[in-house]
């Protein structure tokens, strides 16, 4: 034992198993075979997944953000009203002149200091995330209203539309800066030395300290990171509407946490992934493809959600504890 | 160290001012919204505030039970919203009839809530968000997600009744801050929610059944979560599926300013009643005055995080 | 007394947990009015026995008996319900609430209407309170006080029921002269009402205080049961020891380098004062002291985690200000903490990122992970360690108490640390993996590595370290060779001067 | 303390930022809004805001949170400053009609903009409901699209998807009804889908999406919402899919710049006037019955068709468009 191609051994052969432990998988794949013959087939339509992947592409790059702040035993109850805040002083600095590239930037900055600010609170203020990131929301939801007295912003140049409209080789370019966002997430959190800080944070906060790791630092980026991530979903979402909006829907925020938490990521921090988020808001996403191919009663829909996250997550710790 | 007189007075001025502090912020809101504006202390006005707010104020009391218990009731918003509903369809065959389902069906989603809890270990944060989605689509499908009409106007005109010029429901709360307190205070059930809030270990190993006091916990929140659902029926004179949205994050904002903690066993309801109208009186004032209601988030969002911002740093 | 019947007797009671035997056929008979000390290394069963008499754990196999009666305890409740009551080392307080809920919490005084009674409570909690002499509201809330107070509470707990038994686990750990006097007193008290005491210190002086007869546990099984007048210091420590030294320790001689650590006048407000000491290379320097000393402090404290107020430190001849653990780390200090869960691994993380948290605290790669690095160290250390595991990927959780001790190491050597910070690094293990530990320490120091050893266990203290410091009430008082100190000559320095002129007086 | 005092700090920040004082002698009008929380919305309250400078009176409002309960507490907040007049637009008919009976306790007229509330406008101090039609525009819509399909193909033929409103409010019944009034006239056009977009631009392309999906090129001739904001939703899903035979096969409601704009360059077949501009009418009924004027108990308000199929539809149209573009009305 111990040696590397040993641990490799151990980590091959767990792979006939995987299928067995992993509830998601399994209910990825009935969700699958189910969808495709409820809906005769149209449902593996190359253009049916493509079009679910667009209109999930915002919830899935918010998603990505929150995982970090779940792993880092937090939550980010802002990212909605985050996002009409960027979407405001996105549509608002493009229309006002200033071209493309600075309203993107400050957009994606207006996130990143938001997310500092509610880090802020957290470490230093040793608020509960849950309600320093509602305070936070209902701050960034007025200051949205504010910019125009809550109107909407229309005639966004030409250039700022492609990231909603356009595809590169017939792949929504949404769907594309969803992918690209993902794996910067799965590359951040796996491969880089801020990840496994993450990790070790939400695991154990005063283990990670006496090793040495800047437990605030670990925390603030995470917030940032959440609050660039629902920037980059403002601006995708900016795009695609062609307006600026202070009204995003408030429960694409309830969904990124749904994402998360049908991905495996634990509320108690320190265990998940965001590939398993990734996999969770694609199940949400085929989910209500479903119900809306098969023209199912919407009402029931944030119910069958909810009835999904109570059963992934009972799985889930069931799971947990058999190991 | 108990020869250390200084530190002795120490706790006791601490103590003494985490219990002052709160009335003090009541009595500086109200003295503000008196300053700022002739219309405050108007009967007419004060009458307003409470029986605008009046649904949150039932619903904090439930959610400082849960706080203090340890956990958290996301789903008390829905429960509302389903209790109109089904209030406006059983309403007209029998008033009794309906009351009694609509808070049997709202404590027995607090008991499910509750066994869940239990049985699945989940967080209560999760739990609930996904329990929030299930009981308002029952509400959606039971209204076919339009308004049910059919309470009756006798029962629509009890919001706004007065006994001797004092609103009913002001008595009514009254009542329920009053009873939930007794019941905290003095009932063994009721400290048993501060044990297992405080310490479940140390609450388990004294013989307390943690699991059930919890299940408790989350019937209790359902109950007030009905009595809500009964009040925002008169006062909307009709089931809404669709209302009461957010309505959870009022109460736990309410409960929070009112010093209840995240992590169990601490929180007075009484604080929490100054926190609920702290609150609404915030509000009122921030209407009265005519600020921009695009201000007004910004406020309250301020509002939360310097009141709880500077207990957690004066703790610390 | 001693032909009286005994109240409660233990017969051949042995515990088995996963891979560890706890208890080995260990008998015990207490009697009414009698002080039953029991004694012991860390991890010799003292705490799994009173757990088993209280109802806490369920024995293995074994009968118990109370007033003659074979009983089978399920919970504390059962044991409760008999008048076996225990007053436990970890505080089972509720922190929240008050002095007076907290002593009631079994038993609330109740109105006729079923009601909780608080004018009694808060007067019965303040006469309770009365009897030690405390200045403690009942109305204050638990976390409000200190740790001591805590205790005292604890204590009066225990006291406001009817006992027959009463377990006091190292109920003096915390406590200093007078308050321990006052608990003296009361213990008095209770024997002469005829309650029997069983009571667990490390302070071997207080056998001789106030115990009646004496049971020393070691690795599980009872080694003696004696009446203290029968009874001598040097024998209790034989006992408690055992085996000779040499079979139990190992110990290499390694040639001492040069200062590595300077602390001159080290202070931290409340909880670390004067401390004036140097470490060589190559040495392992033993911190010994009654738990409360300041010797975790100290370790924090040199390892940045508590801010130095006034003195030097100066490490590998450079005069140093830590801010943080992270500072330390940096001039190559390693700490591997008493409270392995909390503070020592990332339970719910693989050994492996549990080891390459070192390699990355070294700082030694700026943002991306190097796996090939960090993969070939976690399995290098693993091995290095012996840890024993599947798989590196398994969560630290999983493994049991020494490998989870031995990951925490690995991870400091691949933080590559020059001076290792160990603070009771064998508690909780099992004696296999206690001398694989030693032989690896012995490895450290011939690898020009320097220790600083806390650990409560003076036989492994003195067998292990070339110097000992010995501290009580966050000072250094004494220094020794460790092939010159005497157990006794450590622990008369280790007590608090206050305490000594108290027991020498009585 | 130091909270006292934060707290001082914080309100004494709000109140620099309120609006106080007004002049004495204006009238004081108070106008309750549902939320701002749609462009038509946000476009009703700009409206009052404009008529209320343009026609001299002081205005004071605030909005409900789309929220039934909020709004009529704030409601009452309106009314405890006295106003004139009350103007409001209720969320729900039931649940906002105690506000008439708090109106006749503080005689204060009440005038209810694009819903009515139950009690019957004209008795007591409801003087006025000041609506438009939603049932006959969506019906004359309806009409313009059969004729438009008998121009195309000769015969009144064709199909039809629908988006709906938000499901439940009067106003989706009655757009979904109208248009169904006037079509069942003709058995060949047919509705085959109907889903709801519940109002906003986003849901309105996925059901789009979702109906282009199901719907291969060819099957689906005409899509009619029931809102601009989700035909411009929907005009989105149309353009991204490429299925540009559906490109200027687009009826909605409303007549949002934006939407008329896209009728102009022929994106759009047709935009039915449902524009929140009630400001007109409703200041100027208070005002004349604060003159002593008699004032119409139910006021229905006149609408307008874009389109571009005819020379005298496109003149119309092109003349609004070039006129909300020179005054910059905002809708």
């Amino acid at each position: 034992m111990n040696n590397s191609s040993d641990v490799r051994e151990s980590i091959k052969s767990k792979v006939p198993s995987v299928l067995a432990t992993n509830p998601r998988l399994v209910m990825f794949l009935v969700l699958v075979v189910v969808s495709t013959v409820l809906s005769r087939g149209v449902f593996l339509s190359p253009s049916n997944i493509h079009n679910m992947l667009r209109q999930y592409s915002t919830i899935g790059i918010m998603a990505v953000g929150q995982t970090v702040v779940i792993l880092l035993a937090g939550v980010d109850l802002s990212q909605g009203s985050m996002m009409a805040l960027v979407s405001m002083v996105v549509a608002y600095l493009n229309v006002n002149g200033f071209g493309i590239v600075l309203p993107l930037v400050v957009g994606l900055l207006v996130g990143a200091l938001g997310g500092l600010f509610s880090g802020t609170i957290i470490t230093k203020g040793k608020v509960p995330p849950f309600i320093a990131t509602l305070a936070m929301a209902s701050i960034c939801r007025g200051l949205a209203t504010l910019i125009t007295q809550s109107r909407p912003i229309y005639g966004l140049s030409k250039e700022l539309l492609v990231f909603g409209r356009d595809t590169i080789g017939g792949i929504g370019i949404q769907v594309i800066i969803w992918a690209s966002v993902g794996l910067l997430g799965i590359f951040m959190i796996t491969r880089t030395v801020y990840g496994r800080g993450v990790y070790a944070v939400g695991g154990n906060e005063k283990s990670a300290h006496l090793s040495g790791i800047n437990v605030q630092k670990v925390k603030l980026l995470g917030y940032a990171f959440s609050g660039i991530c629902a920037a980059i979903a403002a601006i995708v979402i900016t795009s695609r509407m062609d307006m600026g909006g202070p009204y995003v829907n408030a429960n694409d925020n309830v969904q990124s946490i749904a994402s998360v938490v049908i991905g495996g990521t634990s509320f108690a921090g320190g265990r998940g992934s965001v590939s398993g988020t990734i996999l969770g808001t694609v199940i949400i996403a085929m989910i209500n493809n479903l119900m809306n191919l098969m023209l199912i009663n919407p009402y029931i829909q944030q119910g069958i959600i909810g009835a999904i996250i109570v059963v992934t997550v009972t799985l889930n710790q069931r799971k947990a504890r058999t190991e | 160290m108990f020869q250390n007189r200084t530190q002795i007075k120490n706790k006791v001025g601490s103590n003494f001012s985490g219990n002052i502090v709160l009335p003090l912020v009541f009595i500086a809101v109200m003295l503000i919204g008196a300053l700022i504006s002739p219309l405050f202390f108007s009967v007419q006005n004060l009458r307003n505030i409470i029986i605008g707010s009046a649904t949150f104020g039932i619903l904090a009391s439930g959610m400082t039970v849960i706080l203090i218990a340890g956990e958290i009731d996301l789903s008390v918003g829905s429960q509302v919203a389903l209790t109109s509903v089904v209030m406006a369809t059983l309403a007209p065959r029998s008033l009794t009839l309906a009351i009694f389902v609509s808070v049997l069906v709202t404590v027995s989603i607090g008991i499910v809530n509750g066994v869940l809890l239990t049985k699945t270990k989940m967080p209560s944060f999760v739990l609930t968000l996904s329990t929030m989605g299930i009981v308002r689509s029952i509400a959606l499908v039971i209204g076919d997600g339009q308004p049910v009409y059919g309470v009756p106007r006798s029962y629509a005109s009890l919001a706004n009744a007065s006994v001797g010029g004092i609103p009913l429901v002001a008595l009514a709360l009254v009542v329920i801050y009053l009873l939930t307190w007794f019941f905290l205070k003095y009932t063994t059930l009721g400290r048993s929610i501060y044990s297992v809030g405080s310490n479940a270990e140390a609450a388990r190993l004294t013989g307390i059944n943690v699991n059930r006091i919890k299940v408790a916990a989350y019937a209790i929140s359902g109950f007030m979560a009905g009595l809500a659902g009964l009040y925002y029926t008169s006062y909307v004179t009709l089931g809404l599926p669709d209302g009461a949205v957010d309505y959870e994050t009022e109460a736990i904002t309410a409960a929070i300013i009112g010093g209840a903690s995240f992590f169990g066993g601490e929180g007075q309801v009484t604080n929490t009643l100054l926190g609920f109208l702290i609150v609404a009186i915030v509000k009122n004032i921030l209407n009265l005055m005519g600020v921009s209601p695009f201000v007004q988030p910004v406020a309250i969002g301020l509002l939360i995080i310097v009141a709880v911002g500077v207990r957690t740093m004066r703790k610390s | 007394m001693r032909e009286g019947k005994p109240i409660l007797e233990m017969r051949q009671i042995t515990k088995s947990f996963p891979g560890v035997r706890a208890l080995k056929k260990v008998d015990l008979a207490l009697r009414a009015g009698e002080v039953h000390c029991l004694v012991g290394e860390n991890g010799a069963g003292k705490s799994t026995l009173i757990k088993i008499m209280t109802g806490a754990h369920s024995m293995s196999s074994g009968e118990m008996l109370v007033n003659g009666t074979p009983r089978e305890l399920n919970s504390p409740q059962d044991g409760r319900k008999l008048g076996i009551r225990a007053i436990y080392q970890e505080l089972d307080l509720l922190p929240t609430l008050s002095v007076a809920e907290n002593i009631f919490m079994e038993d609330v005084p109740k109105t006729k209407l079923g009601l909780v009674d608080w004018s009694t409570m808060n007067r019965r909690a303040g006469e309770l309170l009365g009897m030690f002499k405390v200045e403690i509201s009942p109305h204050s809330l638990i976390k409000d006080l200190t740790v001591a107070e805590q205790q005292i509470v604890a204590i009066v707990k225990a006291l406001s029921q009817d006992s027959k038994v009463l377990i006091m686990d190292e109920p003096s750990a915390v406590l200093t002269g007078s308050e321990l006097e006052r608990l003296f007193g009361i213990i008095e008290e209770l024997r002469k009402q005829g309650v029997a005491i069983v009571y667990i210190t490390h302070r071997l002086i207080e056998v001789f205080e106030i115990g009646d007869i004496v049971t020393v546990l070691r690795d599980g099984e009872n080694i003696v049961t004696e009446r203290i007048e029968a009874v001598t210091m040097e024998k209790l420590i034989q006992w408690m020891v055992g085996r000779e030294m040499d079979e139990q320790f190992y110990k290499e001689t390694v040639e001492l380098g040069d200062v590595v650590l300077e602390a001159k006048n080290l202070s931290v407000e409340g909880l670390v004062k004067d401390v004036t000491f140097q470490l060589r290379e190559g040495e392992i320097l033993g911190l010994a002291g009654l738990v409360g000393a300041g010797r975790t402090e100290l370790l924090k404290s040199l390892f940045g985690q508590y801010q130095v107020d006034s003195g030097s430190l100066t490490i590998f001849g450079e005069e140093s200000r830590l801010k943080s653990p992270r500072d330390a780390i940096a001039k190559g200090l390693g700490f591997v903490p008493e409270d392995r869960k909390n503070e020592g691994a990332v339970l719910c993380r693989s050994i492996e990122e549990n080891i390459s948290l070192g390699v990355l605290a070294k700082r030694k790669f700026k943002f991306l992970v190097h796996f090939p690095t960090l993969f070939k160290t976690a399995v290098e250390l693993a091995t290095y360690v012996k840890i024993r595991c599947h798989s590196l990927t398994q969560e630290v959780v999983t493994l049991s108490g020494g490998n989870q001790q031995k990951t925490v190491l690995a991870k400091w050597l691949a933080s590559e640390s020059k001076i290792l910070l160990l603070d009771e690094p064998t508690r909780g293990i099992d004696v296999g993996s206690k001398l694989e530990f030693y032989k690896f320490m012995a490895e450290l120091v011939r690898n020009k590595k320097s220790i600083i050893l806390v650990s409560s266990e003076l036989p492994e203290l003195m067998a292990l370290s070339d110097r000992i410091l010995v501290m009580s009430n966050s000072r250094i008082r004494k220094e020794f060779m460790a092939d010159e100190a005497t157990q006794e000559q450590i622990l008369e320095h280790a007590i608090p001067q206050e305490l000594r002129e108290s027991t020498s007086a009585s | 303390m130091r909270k006292v005092s934060s707290v001082l700090l914080v309100l004494v920040l709000i109140s620099f930022m309120s609006a106080v004082g007004f002049a004495a002698d204006r009238p004081l009008i108070a106008f309750s809004q549902v939320a701002m929380n749609h462009p038509w919305r946000i476009a009703m309250t700009n409206d009052i805001v404009y008529w209320a400078e343009k026609l001299g009176v002081d205005l004071i409002w605030n909005e409900g949170e789309a929220d039934a309960a909020i709004q009529l507490t704030k409601v009452r907040d309106l009314l405890l400053q006295e106003p004139d007049a009350l103007i409001m637009s209720p969320f729900q008919a039931t649940a906002l009609d105690p506000v008439k009976e708090m109106c006749d306790e503080a005689g204060i007229p009440l005038v209810t903009i694009d819903r009515s509330i139950d009690s019957e406008p004209g008795t007591g101090m409801y003087i006025s409901f000041i609506g438009k039609d939603n049932t006959r525009i969506a019906r004359e819509l309806g009409e313009f699209v059969a004729n438009y399909l008998y121009e195309l193909n000769g015969e009144y033929k064709g199909n039809i998807v629908e988006i709906q409103e938000a499901v439940g409010s009067s106003a989706t019944i009655e757009r979904y009804n109208g248009f169904r009034e006037a079509i069942a006239e003709y058995p060949d056009i047919n509705i085959i889908a109907t889903q709801s977009g519940h109002g906003y631009r986003v849901e309105g392309t996925k059901v789009m999406e979702n109906y282009l999906e199901r719907f291969p090129a060819g099957t689906i001739d005409i899509v009619y919402t029931h809102s601009d904001e989700m035909g411009l939703g929907a005009l989105q899903a149309i353009k991204a899919a490429g299925r540009t035979e559906l490109i200027g096969r687009l009826v909605t409601m409303d007549g949002q710049r934006a939407a008329i704009e896209t009728v102009v360059n022929g994106e759009h077949l047709g935009v039915a006037d449902y524009a929140p501009h009630f400001g007109e009418a409703a200041i100027k009924t208070i005002l004349a019955y604060l003159a002593g004027d008699e004032v119409e108990p139910v006021q229905m308000l006149d609408f307008n068709l874009y389109h571009m199929t005819t020379p005298e539809g496109e003149n119309f149209t092109r003349n609004y468009y070039n006129r909300m573009l020179a005054e910059d009305l905002f809708y």
